[in-house]
């Protein structure tokens, strides 16, 4: 099994656990992943914000670098990303506009691409492509008792659904179902929002609905929150001071990448996880984990 | 109106679905080209290929057969006869020289105004990029060229 | 907008006002950002806080019953706002847009360090003290890197959006 | 052929058509085509000084072929072709020319529009000398009729026509006739008790001589043709003696499979594998479930319902039945199933408990559901607060995009009904537009007002347990923005009903298949004409009556069911029908004898004639589709009507201009 893979800008930086924990449960698992060469920033939620246009051909490129690059599908790891590749393909299948003038502009610079590369998110490639047994089979800690609290975010499947449900996603519920854990299944918070962007701009708002998302899991009980977004896990695990402070609650829920904890799970060394790069500390899931 | 080509169509409409999909259509007031001239029958199974050959022989530009949806058909299956049959036409059409985009299958039932609208729309416009069908001022060499070279690109359009 | 013909069709329901998580916080909410939007007071909309809290959740446009793009609705209205200059005072987020977008097209990707400061610097000076606290445990577990990484093809970013510059330029 | 006349009658329709086409200009060309003798324009054609023109023309011109040019044939060609005969002129020897629904409608350009009615035109003018004289075939009228559906419009449909003296086969797809009128407790806006008012008729019509009930019974296969129609109906066996059994519910009592989920309380309680469906059930009969029987399913039970029986109606060995009827007219009326709110996941329906829906609701409230009357939650205290929220799956291109008419009022009845029983709760209601068109409707509306329900305009955005204050931990909480305030609400309850909309029956496209009709693209029965015949469908002798067409209150379904008896009682009280004489003959002269058309005709009307060696048609069993006319290769069937050189003429004709 091999695969394109765009791992995103938060991968160099604030996520960069996310790519790193990524590559060590993909290689664990056999999947091998294929860095797009030379990819750009997707244009996220902001390009959308200056032309239309210039987002779906900032994100095209990188689906043309694909399409010359191999027939393997693409891989993409964060939320904002995949929706925002998805919904280029979507608006370029539906809109002959869109089609046109993205397709000028990659002519422009000598690429070209024909609307056609499957993008797909990664919870997607391993409960699809991958296989809740095969992947079950690899267990080697099974995360027995560990209350995992599935945070979907926005993004994984809104607006385009193509994978999961809009309003009730389970992809992550039956992975860590497959995985041991006793998954908070009805997790009224899986798909809230966090804030996204607005943390740096309009604190209070983001602290407030970062709020909602950590007291729903606490009552919860849960153990640890996994997310499938970077920006929505450093939201979730950065700023639990501030909701603290704001809130005069005492939120200390270690937050992980989902693909941290499924490597735990494979028996992968958290060193290779990147565990040690979260702020909150995974110690007590670390330890929770039966051997 | 300019000067542009306007196709003359002719379409068999089947009483019970198509006639009364267009009449819904009309009662909807729904706004469509002018070149088809609806002829009703009252079954899609009731044409056959000689009226076909007498619309083109007598001028058209297209025909359009239009019958109900599967399993919809007033007398059981008469639409699946049309649509066994659409085919062969096509094919022999096609030897004779004529573009396959010329002629044309669809299910309109009687709630689908704005389906016949919209295919009688559709029609038009691919007609009229054919341009004229000139039957009998083309060399056989020209008709060959038509059939041949049109045949690939409307292949996918015949339903199924 | 593809399919932006929609908004003629909203019966002004407020699914998207409920379902959205800023709304509370917003001057107007969707549902009133398209009545202004019908009415031809798009002004009025443009220039308050409301687009720029949407966080681009798609809860709206997943639920709207008539079908409207609602998020690209929000964009719509963001970038009249921005060409325009009809931004309101006290928003921070169009700035943010900028800075975004300048990063891109000077890297090809986006350097969130220097997006961050130069955010921070320009817009809030007490926000650092704010988020010291996380900032310096990022930097020590090494998850901010100072130095952007640049891509090779960064000069096509700048060609692509000089390309639909002038295609827009040709239709005006 | 010899020198026909041609009459041609171009109509103006008031401005329907004259406002676009230039009949003066059609009339003048028409005038010069070959053949016509007479053309002439009016303003309306279908009125009396426009029929006499008709017959003036064939008596003082001696036209002997007319051609209307008006509006669709579907309309009024029988209009014409009847004054075509009383002006002494074969009704087959006029046509008609669609040029307002086919032309002058659906054209933006008043010179195209034009020159197209002249097409149409020109099509018939063309057509009419090769017209042929011909006789409508009589054919007889069986006097019975089918009722399909035994909810309130089958029931009141078959009363009337058993009143006067039809029999009637009321078919029944459930164990007992009531449908869904029989789920509900109250009706509005009179809050009339749903069983008050169906009960007396149920049981007129299980007592009614005249009507033969076949409940628990399916329409497999329908066959024939107005007036003559072989309908195949499957009795699924009840495994009890339907004449034996009292219903007397001993075997109820008896049974040990006691977990079945009871569909007549929405799965809300539980029955036993042998049931009687409700108490005031008609037939009054119990049936036992094939599929939970612990003998019916192989397994091993001591079967003490036989021991139960006195009259030892229980009958392990019945077998499905399948028999034929033979009758002149049907009416379906299959009425409607409840749009099931599961997959508008955002209001947690099927997830999070209190959650209900409309009928759920109408089972908790009546006095012989669930809850013996009591609106309870689900832990068995009474709700402090209920939202109500109106257009779940309603008016929303997700789902249903139409509006389904009574949900407005029936969730106004529920907050009555909730004020009544618990007059401290809140009531909320969540609605987009307050539909309230119908009689006495608009007033019950104020009623409630003053009840103190609280409305709000908005529409639901979801409905979650997750509590934000302690007013709304361990509650239900509905999001909803009140658009009149602008502001989003957290409305904290303890019950949420959702005010689903009506949908088509899951089968109904199968069903209208097997009655040779068609669905409206929203998925119910397409009637004939929307205004002037909204009870027929396309094929002639089948009506329809009540929610299969189209979601309606209980006054307009009873209205319609009605209309469709009469309807069916106009064409049965009749010894004979005329059918149309279009249809097939074969040369015997010419036929070869191949076989091919004999497989091809999909009514069996063409059999082989072993000893003259060709095919025949059977006239009683042809309807007329050609199809035979097509398939023969060498153009030996004829259609009459639609004969070749007739469709041959019609294309010259649309050409030729």
């Amino acid at each position: 099994m091999r695969y394109l893979y765009y791992p995103g800008c938060s991968a160099e930086s604030t996520g960069m656990a996310y790519d790193i924990s990524t590559r060590a449960l993909m290689e664990k698992l056999g999947v091998e992943l294929v860095e797009l060469d030379d990819w750009n920033c997707c244009g996220a939620t902001s390009y959308f914000s200056v032309r239309e246009l210039d987002s779906f051909a900032i994100a095209a490129r990188n689906l043309a670098i694909a399409q010359q690059q191999g027939d393997e599908d693409l891989c993409v790891i964060c939320n904002a990303c995949y929706t925002t590749l998805a919904k280029t393909n979507r608006y370029m299948a539906d809109s002959p506009h869109v089609r046109e003038q993205v397709q000028g502009a990659l002519k422009a610079v000598g690429r070209r691409y024909d609307g056609t590369k499957p993008v797909r998110h990664i919870m997607d490639v391993l409960v699809n492509d991958v296989g809740l047994e095969a992947i079950s089979e690899k267990v080697a800690r099974r995360l027995t008792g560990i209350k995992v609290a599935p945070y979907y975010g926005c993004q994984y499947s809104r607006p385009i659904g193509s994978f999961d449900d809009t309003e009730d996603p389970q992809t992550m519920d039956r992975f860590f179902e497959a995985l041991g854990a006793d998954v908070l299944t009805d997790f009224p918070a899986k798909l809230k929002c966090c804030g996204g962007m607005m943390m740096l701009t309009n604190a209070t708002g983001a602290v407030r609905l970062c709020h909602e998302i950590l007291k729903s899991a606490e009552d919860l009980g849960a153990d640890v929150i996994v997310a499938a977004c970077p920006l929505c896990e450093m939201n979730l695990e950065g700023y639990q001071p501030n909701v603290n402070k704001a809130y005069g609650t005492h939120f200390h829920i270690p937050v992980m990448y989902f693909t941290q904890l499924a490597g735990l799970a494979l028996g992968i060394d958290p060193k290779q996880l990147a565990i040690d790069k979260q702020v909150v500390s995974c110690a007590p899931v670390l330890a929770a984990i039966p051997a | 109106m300019s000067d542009q080509f306007e196709p003359r169509l002719i379409g068999f409409l089947c009483r019970w679905c198509s006639y009364n999909g267009a009449d819904l259509a009309g009662t909807s007031r729904m706004k469509y080209p002018p070149n088809l001239v609806p002829i009703k029958t009252n079954c899609s199974g009731r044409v056959d290929p000689t009226h076909i050959f007498k619309a083109f022989a007598e001028g058209a530009d297209g025909v359009l057969i239009a019958g109900c949806h599967p399993g919809d058909c007033h007398y059981i299956n008469g639409n699946y006869r049309t649509a066994g049959r659409f085919p062969l036409m096509k094919k022999m059409l096609e030897q004779l020289g004529l573009e396959p985009g010329r002629i044309r299958l669809e299910w309109v039932s009687a709630a689908e105004g704005d389906k016949f609208a919209r295919v009688v729309t559709e029609f038009t416009e691919e007609v009229r990029a054919l341009g004229p069908l000139g039957w009998n001022t083309r060399t056989p060499e020209e008709q060959a060229d038509a059939g041949q070279a049109s045949s690939d690109r409307v292949e996918e359009a015949v339903p199924a | 907008m593809p399919a932006g013909e929609k908004i003629k069709i909203c019966q002004q329901c407020g699914t998207c006002t409920g379902s959205c998580p800023t709304s509370s916080m917003m001057d107007y909410g969707p549902r009133e950002v398209i009545a202004a939007f019908r009415a031809g007071m798009i002004d009025k909309v443009v220039k308050s806080n409301t687009i720029w809290l949407c966080t681009s959740c798609y809860s709206c446009t997943v639920r709207c019953p008539a079908g409207i793009k609602i998020t690209d609705l929000m964009y719509e209205l963001k970038r009249l706002g921005i060409k325009y200059d009809l931004l309101p005072k006290d928003t921070r987020n169009p700035a943010m847009t900028r800075y975004f977008i300048d990063n891109v097209l000077k890297y090809g990707r986006n350097h969130e360090v220097g997006l961050m400061a130069r955010f921070m610097l320009a817009k809030d000076w007490s926000m650092p003290f704010n988020f010291a606290g996380l900032g310096i445990k990022l930097f020590t577990s090494g998850r901010l890197p100072l130095l952007p990484k640049q891509i090779r093809g960064k000069e096509e970013i700048a060609k692509m959006t000089a390309y639909l510059d002038a295609q827009e330029a040709k239709l005006q | 052929m010899a020198q026909e006349k041609i009459g041609v009658y171009v109509c103006h329709c008031g401005t329907n058509i004259a406002g676009k086409v230039d009949v003066e200009e059609v009339t003048r060309w028409a005038a010069e085509q070959p053949n016509v003798a007479v053309a002439r324009n009016y303003k309306y054609m279908c009125s009396d000084p426009g029929q006499d023109l008709i017959k003036q023309d064939i008596k003082e011109h001696g036209i002997t072929r007319a051609v209307v040019a008006a509006c669709s044939p579907t309309m009024h060609e029988p209009t014409f072709r009847k004054a075509a005969a009383d002006g002494g002129l074969n009704p087959y020897l006029l046509q008609m020319a669609n040029i307002r629904e086919h032309c002058s409608w659906v054209t933006v350009d008043g010179e195209a529009a034009t020159a197209k009615a002249k097409r149409i035109l020109g099509a018939q003018i063309h057509r009419l000398p090769l017209n042929e004289p011909l006789d409508p075939i009589e054919v007889p009228v069986n006097p019975n009729v089918m009722v399909v559906g035994g909810g309130i419009a089958g029931i009141e449909a078959a009363l009337k026509l058993a009143q006067a003296g039809k029999k009637v086969y009321l078919v029944e797809r459930d164990p007992s006739i009531g449908g869904h009128m029989a789920m509900f407790d109250k009706t509005f806006p009179t809050l009339d008790c749903a069983a008050c008012i169906l009960t007396p008729k149920m049981s007129a019509a299980g007592k009614e001589p005249h009507i033969e009930m076949l409940a628990y019974s399916e329409v497999t296969e329908v066959e024939g043709y107005v007036g003559n129609f072989k309908v195949k109906v499957r009795k699924k066996a009840r495994y009890v003696d339907i004449d034996t059994c009292t219903g007397c519910g001993l075997c109820t009592e008896a049974c040990v499979v006691r977990k079945v989920p009871n569909e007549f309380d929405r799965g809300l309680s539980k029955r036993a594998a042998a049931y009687i469906p409700f108490p005031q059930a008609v037939p009054l009969r119990a049936t036992i479930d094939p599929t939970r029987c612990l003998t019916l399913t192989g397994k091993k039970c001591k079967q003490p319902c036989l021991t139960a029986c006195g009259p030892g109606a229980i009958d392990f060995d019945q077998k499905d039945e399948e028999i034929e009827v033979e009758v002149g007219a049907i009416i379906v009326a299959t009425g409607f199933e409840l749009w099931d709110p599961t997959p508008e996941k955002r209001y947690s329906y099927g997830k999070l408990d209190n959650v209900l829906s409309s009928l759920e609701f109408e089972r908790i409230s009546n006095a012989s559901g669930p809850t013996g009357g009591h609106i309870l939650c689900k832990n068995g205290e009474p709700p402090k607060a209920v939202a109500i929220l109106h257009c779940v799956g309603s008016r929303d291109e997700n789902y249903q995009e139409f509006c389904s008419r009574v949900c407005c009022m029936y969730s106004l009845k529920f907050a009555h009904l909730i004020k009544e029983h618990l007059p401290e709760c809140e009531v909320y209601e969540c609605y987009i537009d307050m539909r309230t068109y119908g009689k006495g409707y608009e007033e019950f509306y104020k009623r409630l007002m003053n009840e103190d329900v609280h409305f709000i305009r908005g529409r639901a955005a979801e409905v979650t347990d997750v509590g934000l204050s302690p007013t709304e931990e361990g509650r239900l909480v509905v999001k909803v923005e009140d658009t009149l305030l602008g502001i989003t609400r957290r409305l904290p309850v303890d019950m949420v009903i959702l005010s689903s909309g009506l949908a088509p029956r899951s089968d109904a496209k199968e069903t209208a298949q097997t009655f040779g009709f068609g669905c409206s693209a929203n998925g119910f029965y397409l009637e004939r004409h929307p205004k002037l015949e909204p009870v027929s469908t396309v094929t002639d002798g089948i009506f329809i009556a009540g929610c299969c067409q189209y979601p309606k209150d209980i006054p307009d379904t009873v209205a319609q069911a009605g209309a469709a008896a009469a309807g069916a009682l106009a064409l049965v009280d009749n010894p004979t029908v005329n059918v149309e004489p279009t249809i097939s003959y074969i040369d015997p002269e010419k036929c070869s004898g191949c076989h091919i058309c004999v497989g091809l005709c999909p009514h069996a009307a063409i059999q082989y004639n072993e000893e003259k060696g060709v095919a025949e048609v059977i006239t009683a069993a042809c309807k007329g589709c050609g199809v035979c006319v097509a398939a023969c290769a060498s153009g030996v069937p004829q259609q009459r009507g639609y004969l070749d050189e007739q469709i041959f003429a019609e294309i010259e004709g649309a050409l030729a201009v």
